[in-house]
């Protein structure tokens, strides 16, 4: 039987299931296939707190959204065209989200009455009329699966827990997704479980077959790869990539790396990954606490290592006194902050942007740290050297501030090769700086960038001490002289605001926008693509996006007087709103929504063209 | 190879090249505790101990916390860290395991150490790492003027504690002892050559040492350890831990009793050989433990000394191997073959 | 006054009044941990037991930190805090010492407790606030999805620790014991009989009592104590601490070491006579640490149940009698009296 | 001899010496002489942070100043009239501070050539012309007292250790202080050592009998008594007036007060001072760390108590996890923040006002809390009392900004009385509040406050648990609902915007001043004097001062725009500043120092003149 093939330029799934239906996993596989065929994509995980929670409730279920097109794509999309639901929980739970006329591929086999009780469905929506504004496939794929692993050596519970195996099968025939490298992943994965890696292979092409030889599906898709500039690609997360960055700005330096962590969702992957990675000589530290972590990271920073520590929100509150001793004795050290829902414990799994004011002011005096925020998944890994950058050219604790969407989040990342990167080294001090040649002054400023020596112990003839009490301007002696404090709380935030930092760029095609929409971190995906629709829409919409919180950029006050009218969405309250109102006297108007999701790029287009209406 | 450095707490620093001496260890920092402060004299012994050592000094780290003990690293012509409360066993675990090469001193007061610092005390002994803690014990916190600390006896009355604090105190040795310590010893402010005799064993400890000195607060809590330091009471109650010596003085002798644990009892009132001979490489703790609540009721009979000496691979140590096992087994990293590494694709 | 209330930890919580059962005692939340958890176990036993405590339900209250383990507030029908990462002991001071009329228990886990928490929970045990402290230990990051914890064997390959764990880890019961815990024991979550009984003491020692409760997170450390569970080998490695009785089991028995310390020996070896016969109330807790040891190398003999129930006047306890003797020496405060107190002078 | 009294309508002295000379302890007495004889007064205490810095050195100076007038003044003064030094060390540190044409009474014994040389004085300022300038009493303070004590039985240093009495006594008689109570002062200080007491007094004794008879001083002073309002007085410091704040909040809101600190200077006098008054059933615990200081607070607070923290600025960045709980669980919490100069360890003993950001913002999350600051060392106790009031009544922790400043220095307070006080109670909750009459929901808000209820363990039927994880909006079941976390985040936020917090009132005594000068915390009193100065001088300006930084008063955009200029000194970089830029869009002039000290009125009242000259 041949089937129809029909051309998409973009397509949106949602893989949903139980925490234990192994979503994630199916999402990724589904990923690294597109992701090697070619296309331009974009992922969005969404799983509970929970590690197991109760099977079939409605906390229970666990999502992976992907979005892959034949053109360059921002970010995992606002609404599925496809919605795999394993189980009654998952359809309930995503429905909402999923626009009319959407497909569904629906497990038969788990719209049993308990399963369906558990989440309140009074009848089985797979057989009243309820989806009819949906395409429905109703699709037996427990017993399909457990059927297809008849011949095989394993348990039926093995065999069950093969069906999302046979569901990533099926998706990939629909999509003409390439599959060996998916059963390479598999034979990998279960290399010492033989019969289970068989089965998962088999279930997989069942999957696959069911799809290409039964009526069930009569369409299969075809989305062309995306016109990517060549290169080397990879799909990357924001926590490897921002570990990966970290393991190019060690190289980059010439410092080794020392990683002081304490592990929370979801920073600990950043962790984990570092740890793999001893050959870069690399020291990774778990430490009792975030305090520890990050006081470890100090001390190796005053032993002359790229001293970094890892964490989320609650995390950083425990860092603040530490931070505040890294300023003020200024060593090099990078603080990484994926931010979650807060406040408190928040909601650990889901995302926000709701520690920036805590990242500038978070410590007790006057304690200026200079703030960076990556933009995509992939720009984590220059985000990281340009913290490393700072960090090490001007001694100073560094804010990253990632969030949970960012973290977990993947997109496709043409992968630098090592000569394209900066050096961004800088040599130690060995010698005396005093004008009689022979003593050290440990806070003698360059005069350029104000940054102090850093001489290592090792260093003969350089030692010297130093401290969290004030120090006098050049000795660093301490001192209670009340002009010299004046002095020196007015030379560290000189400092700071002297950090070289490019300009912000602004995208206007046509130039003659009267309404910037302004973003930071991770909301550059939604807001780039409303600003897209919008102007396909015809409206006019200037837009621009900072990853350098503090200081901003020179021209940054120029840029926002040059608008009728800034836009700026936040999650949050209007953080970074309150600072650029307060520094350019601006009246930013603020979009703010604080639901631990990421923006939609309809909402945001709406609400941008809603602004420009009101001109 | 691990194993090779036991004992060796300087293997790995650099040995310095011509004589040192004590001066060459004051720096030009003005010395600011109140006059007649134990502090002098730990700063004093300290510096004349230095030079035996026979290491760089540009190799020489003292970090510190916040507490008057804590000013110390300012009066070492050391590289020196002064950093915040509680938090010096931290900082110096991330330099220590960063960098072997360093001889790594933690200077520590019972409040820093033991009120805000606890777990960081508590984790580094158990972790191991090379570093030699000195915990100045005055039993109260000098700089904060005058609050009782954990180490203060029950009853204290202080300015936070005005009809005397409620809370047990801790017991240093014990709580270092369940930390899984493989080092840990007691000395006292007053007394150089034992100070001396202490530290050499920790700094010769490949690992993390804990020493605690009983140090004199003139001001807040005067005359603390005036018993150990009575010529009349001294020698009847300071019991000296010596490795392979029986634990005694000339009055008193520790046995086992026979119900378990230590006891004291007076010297002649049992035979030279039921007193205890001191083990400080006894693999098993409970005896470094017994030992270490000898010392109730208060100052009756306190042991003075190395309680416990053993030799374990050192954390900074292991994860150095680590470090040379994932190259050994893959190879130095390389940048590009990692950035490259998983599945990629190419566009032409 | 204080010693009256020694051994009777519930002395100051109102009775209830009908008799209350299992049910009484379950929330309306729906339980979330993984199918098969050790904490389910737990769970079940604790709100089994509570109704023989028969003090009112309200006036019990369970305050976690963050874990797995700390979930667990959420479903006992009492008043409950679930709080933040290792922090429990301290907020439950605060509310114990003010509110001597409520049964306090802290659950935590083994990251909760001794990694990020350890500070507060050595306090606590030296303070001696009246809380009962529940620390499930898995030996694993159970939340955070499977990193080494305090309690993880050396070597331990994690997603943190892809080469093994470098640090030696803590044994809750020695570092218990070192931080002067007037009550300490071990149980099992399989075991709900022993579980009872150990609570039943921890609740009517008045103080702070710390169980560490051997729990199984079948999801990251699978096994880690099916030793003590697996039917053949449990009764041989199961060394049950009960107080007047011998520490033995049918092949091995405890005995002081010739050479100081404790020894476990095959128990046909030695006569009964030998046999160390266990004293939960040694004020001396040399024995209770030098037991704690007895677990080395790692389930060849595994003492469980109480190591040390010793006691003392509790901190709350002694805070009401300093806030009694206040008033009565001196009257109940008068705030006009205090204001107009000190140098005043009046102007018309 | 009768000698001539001349009149005065205010003096400041500044007595000072080495940290073991009992400055402070003179100074208080001076103070409690100069209040009872019914002086409006204003002191700033100054001493180094080591305990006892080496002997004679300028790091080891301690000093105490007051101002003391027969009409209301607002500072310690800005340049002492009369100095007293009692080594070198001591003129040398002060001498820059001091007028031309003022008085040193300076303590001739103690310019020994050791002590000369170790402050480097090459010749003995009080024998060479140098303090020409200067009305120069060399007195020999050490012998005098010495030879007046000579028939005592005490040892030489003893009796030298008394010339601070005898300094006391001269400084008495030439301000015709009455000396009764310090006289019954001695006597009790030293109970317990008769020779001692004895020996004081007479040391004082001699001192002021030395003014009278000698002919040293030809001229004594008269400052009439200030025209205060009727009532009884007491002079009283900041740290003292906010314990006995808290003492009267526990009063006055029914509530038994817990007390979890962590000592550190300079706010542990708070600690001390509360612990004495176990009588009010105020239980004061020491904790491990600021950790568990305000976890302890919170939890007795969950138990139905008044929790209090008290603290310095490294404190409160420890405490910041913590305080984001009590946020997010919404119960009663205060939060007493003595600010000191930072950053880090920063000048423990210095003042600073640069912790208002982090008390706004140093938590992850949107985290929203009360802000309060007193002006002056009375208003201390005011502050605190509303503080409680705020903190109960919405169920909220509540931060107190006091400082270092206010904390030591002090003034005469007119004591209210309890009667006079606002009753603050309110009732814990008993009933169950659902719809049905017996469910309980933690989380249902009052309609007018946004309150939940306050139900605490003991009351039956009542049973719940709160935590820090997202709560569903009413039942305060854990909830990962992005629409609840949204409005759970603006509902925090919206109850405290809601605080009922009174108007900002302006003094404008003309009515037509178009330069605004506003303040907040402890520059109170120096801001008022220079207002005073400037109006003096024929100037035009307006004062406003903050007490609440979070809510600001409703009318404070109003009053910001009826100005044509606003000028915010603050000891800091511009905080406050920032904050009222970004929400009124205003051009806040700002005037920062960051010296560890309080603003001179001298230098604001030129600061102030410019801003109006540059209208
Ligand atoms: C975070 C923080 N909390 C509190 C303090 C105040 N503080 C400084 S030293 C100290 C205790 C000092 O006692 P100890 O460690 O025994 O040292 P000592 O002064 O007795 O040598 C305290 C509470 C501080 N500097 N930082
Ligand atoms: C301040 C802070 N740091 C880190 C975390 C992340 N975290 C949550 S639970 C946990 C450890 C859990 O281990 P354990 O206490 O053993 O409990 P279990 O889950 O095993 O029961 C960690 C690191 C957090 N929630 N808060
Ligand atoms: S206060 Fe005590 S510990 Fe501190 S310097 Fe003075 S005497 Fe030494
Ligand atoms: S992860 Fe482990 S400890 Fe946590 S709920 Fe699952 S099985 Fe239990
Ligand atoms: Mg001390
Ligand atoms: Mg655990």
């Amino acid at each position: 039987m041949t089937k129809q093939v029909q051309q998409l330029d973009r397509v949106i799934i949602r893989f949903a299931g139980d925490s234990g239906d192994g979503m994630q996993l199916t999402g990724d596989r589904f990923t690294a296939e597109t992701a090697s065929f070619g296309n331009d994509l974009s992922t969005l995980p969404n799983f509970p707190a929970e590690i197991r929670a109760p099977a079939g409730t409605l906390p229970g279920v666990s999502s992976f959204q992907l979005h892959f097109a034949d053109h360059d794509i921002l970010t995992p999309g606002d609404a599925p065209n496809v919605l795999v639901a394993m189980n009654p929980a998952a359809l309930k739970a995503n429905l909402s989200d999923l626009p009319r006329g959407a497909d569904i591929i629906a497990n038969a086999d788990e719209f049993t009455k308990r399963n369906l009780q558990k989440v309140g469905y009074d009848v089985n929506p797979l057989e009243d009329e309820s989806l009819a504004e949906w395409r429905l496939h109703s699709v037996p794929l427990t017993s399909l699966t457990v059927k297809a692993l008849e011949e095989f050596d394993i348990s039926k519970k093995d065999a069950e827990r093969a069906k999302n195996m046979f569901a990533l099968g099926l998706l990939s025939w629909l999509y003409g997704r390439p599959v060996e490298a998916t059963i390479k992943f598999i034979e990998t994965k279960f290399a010492k479980k033989p019969a289970i890696a068989k089965s998962n292979v088999a279930a997989f092409n069942a999957g696959y077959n069911y799809g290409e030889t039964t009526e069930a599906f009569s369409v299969s898709y075809e989305i062309k790869p995306a016109p990517l500039s060549a290169g080397v690609y990879r799909n990357i997360s924001g926590n490897q990539a921002l570990a990966l960055g970290l393991v190019a700005a060690s190289v980059q330096s010439k410092l080794p790396l020392f990683l002081g962590s304490y592990p929370i969702t979801p920073a600990s992957d950043i962790l984990h990954e570092l740890s793999k990675h001893k050959r870069f000589g690399i020291r990774t530290f778990q430490a009792e606490d975030e305090i520890a972590g990050v006081g470890a990271a100090l001390g190796a920073a005053f032993g002359g290592a790229l001293g970094v520590t890892t964490t989320s929100g609650p995390g950083v509150a425990l860092k603040a006194e530490t931070v505040g001793l890294a300023v003020t004795t200024e060593l090099p050290l990078i603080v990484v902050d994926v931010q979650r829902a807060g406040p408190s414990t928040g909601m650990p799994t889901k995302t926000e942007q709701t520690d920036l004011l805590m990242a500038l002011f978070g410590r007790n005096g006057e304690s200026p740290v200079p703030v960076i925020a990556p933009a995509t998944p992939s720009d984590c890994f220059d985000a990281a050297v340009e913290a490393a950058r700072i960090a090490i050219k001007y001694r100073t604790p560094v804010m990253l501030l990632s969030d949970g969407y960012l973290a977990n989040g993947s997109e496709p990342w043409k992968v630098p090769s090592q000569a394209e990167l900066p050096d961004i080294s800088v040599p130690y001090t060995t010698e005396p700086n005093g004008d009689d040649g022979t003593t050290f002054l440990p806070f003698k400023r360059d005069a350029e960038t104000l940054a102090r020596p850093w001489a290592i112990p090792g260093t003969p003839g350089l030692e010297h001490r130093i401290g969290g009490i004030e120090k006098a301007d050049g000795t660093g002696n301490i001192s209670y002289d009340p002009s010299n404090h004046d002095l020196m709380v007015r030379l560290r935030q000189a400092k700071i605001d002297g950090i070289d930092v490019p300009d912000l760029e602004v995208d206007d095609p046509d130039g003659d926008a009267r309404v910037l929409v302004l973003g930071w971190g991770s909301t550059y995906g939604p807001i780039a693509a409303a600003a897209r629709r919008v102007r396909r829409g015809g409206g006019k919409v200037a837009q621009a996006h900072l990853r350098h919180l503090n200081p901003f950029p020179k021209n940054i006050g120029e840029v926002l007087k040059s608008y009728d009218k800034v836009l700026l969405p936040e999650i949050n309250l209007g953080q970074l709103a309150l600072l650029l109102r307060a520094k350019f006297l601006v009246d930013i108007i603020s979009y703010n929504r604080v639901r631990g999701l990421p923006f939609k790029a309809e909402e945001l287009a709406g609400v941008i063209q809603e602004v420009i209406d009101s001109e | 190879m691990s194993e090779s450095l036991n004992g060796k707490g300087l293997a790995l620093v650099p040995k310095a090249e011509g004589k040192q001496t004590l001066k060459d260890f004051k720096s030009d920092q003005e010395v600011r505790w109140c006059p007649g402060c134990g502090d002098y004299a730990i700063l004093a012994a300290v510096q004349s101990f230095m030079p035996e050592l026979g290491i760089k000094r540009e190799n020489t780290v003292f970090v510190s916390g916040i507490g008057c003990s804590s000013r110390f690293p300012y009066y070492m012509n050391t590289y020196g860290f002064h950093s915040i409360h509680g938090r010096a066993p931290a900082i110096a675990t991330g330099l220590a395991a960063s960098r072997p090469d360093l001889s790594v001193w933690v200077i520590t007061g019972d409040g820093d150490a033991l009120s805000i610092g606890g777990n960081h005390l508590i984790h580094a002994l158990r972790r191991n790492v090379n570093l030699n803690i000195l915990l100045f014990n005055n039993r109260i916190y000098g700089l904060t003027k005058g609050q009782y600390s954990p180490t203060s006896e029950v009853g204290k009355i202080t300015k936070s504690t005005p009809m005397g604090s409620l809370d047990k105190p801790f017991n240093p040795i014990s709580l270092a002892v369940g930390a899984e310590a493989g080092f840990v010893a007691r000395t006292i402010d007053s007394d150089r050559k034992h100070l001396h005799s202490v530290l050499r064993e920790a700094a010769a400890h490949r690992g993390t040492s804990l020493v605690e000195i009983y140090q004199n607060c003139n001001i807040f809590n005067d005359n603390a350890f005036e018993d150990l330091k009575d010529p009349e009471k001294r020698d009847v109650i300071t019991l000296r831990l010596e490795h392979g010596q029986p634990i005694a003085n000339a009055t008193q002798a520790v046995r086992l009793a026979p119900t378990g644990g230590l006891e004291v009892v007076a010297r002649d009132s049992i035979s030279p050989e039921e007193i205890l001979v001191h083990d400080v490489h006894n693999p098993d703790p409970s005896l470094a433990f017994a030992l270490s609540r000898l010392d109730e009721p208060a100052f009756q009979h306190v042991p003075i000394g190395i309680f416990r000496s053993v030799d374990r691979p050192s954390y900074d140590h292991l994860m150095s191997e680590q470090l040379e096992m994932a190259v050994a087994q893959r190879g130095p990293g390389d940048l590009d073959e990692l950035l490259q590494g998983g599945d990629t694709w190419k566009i032409n």
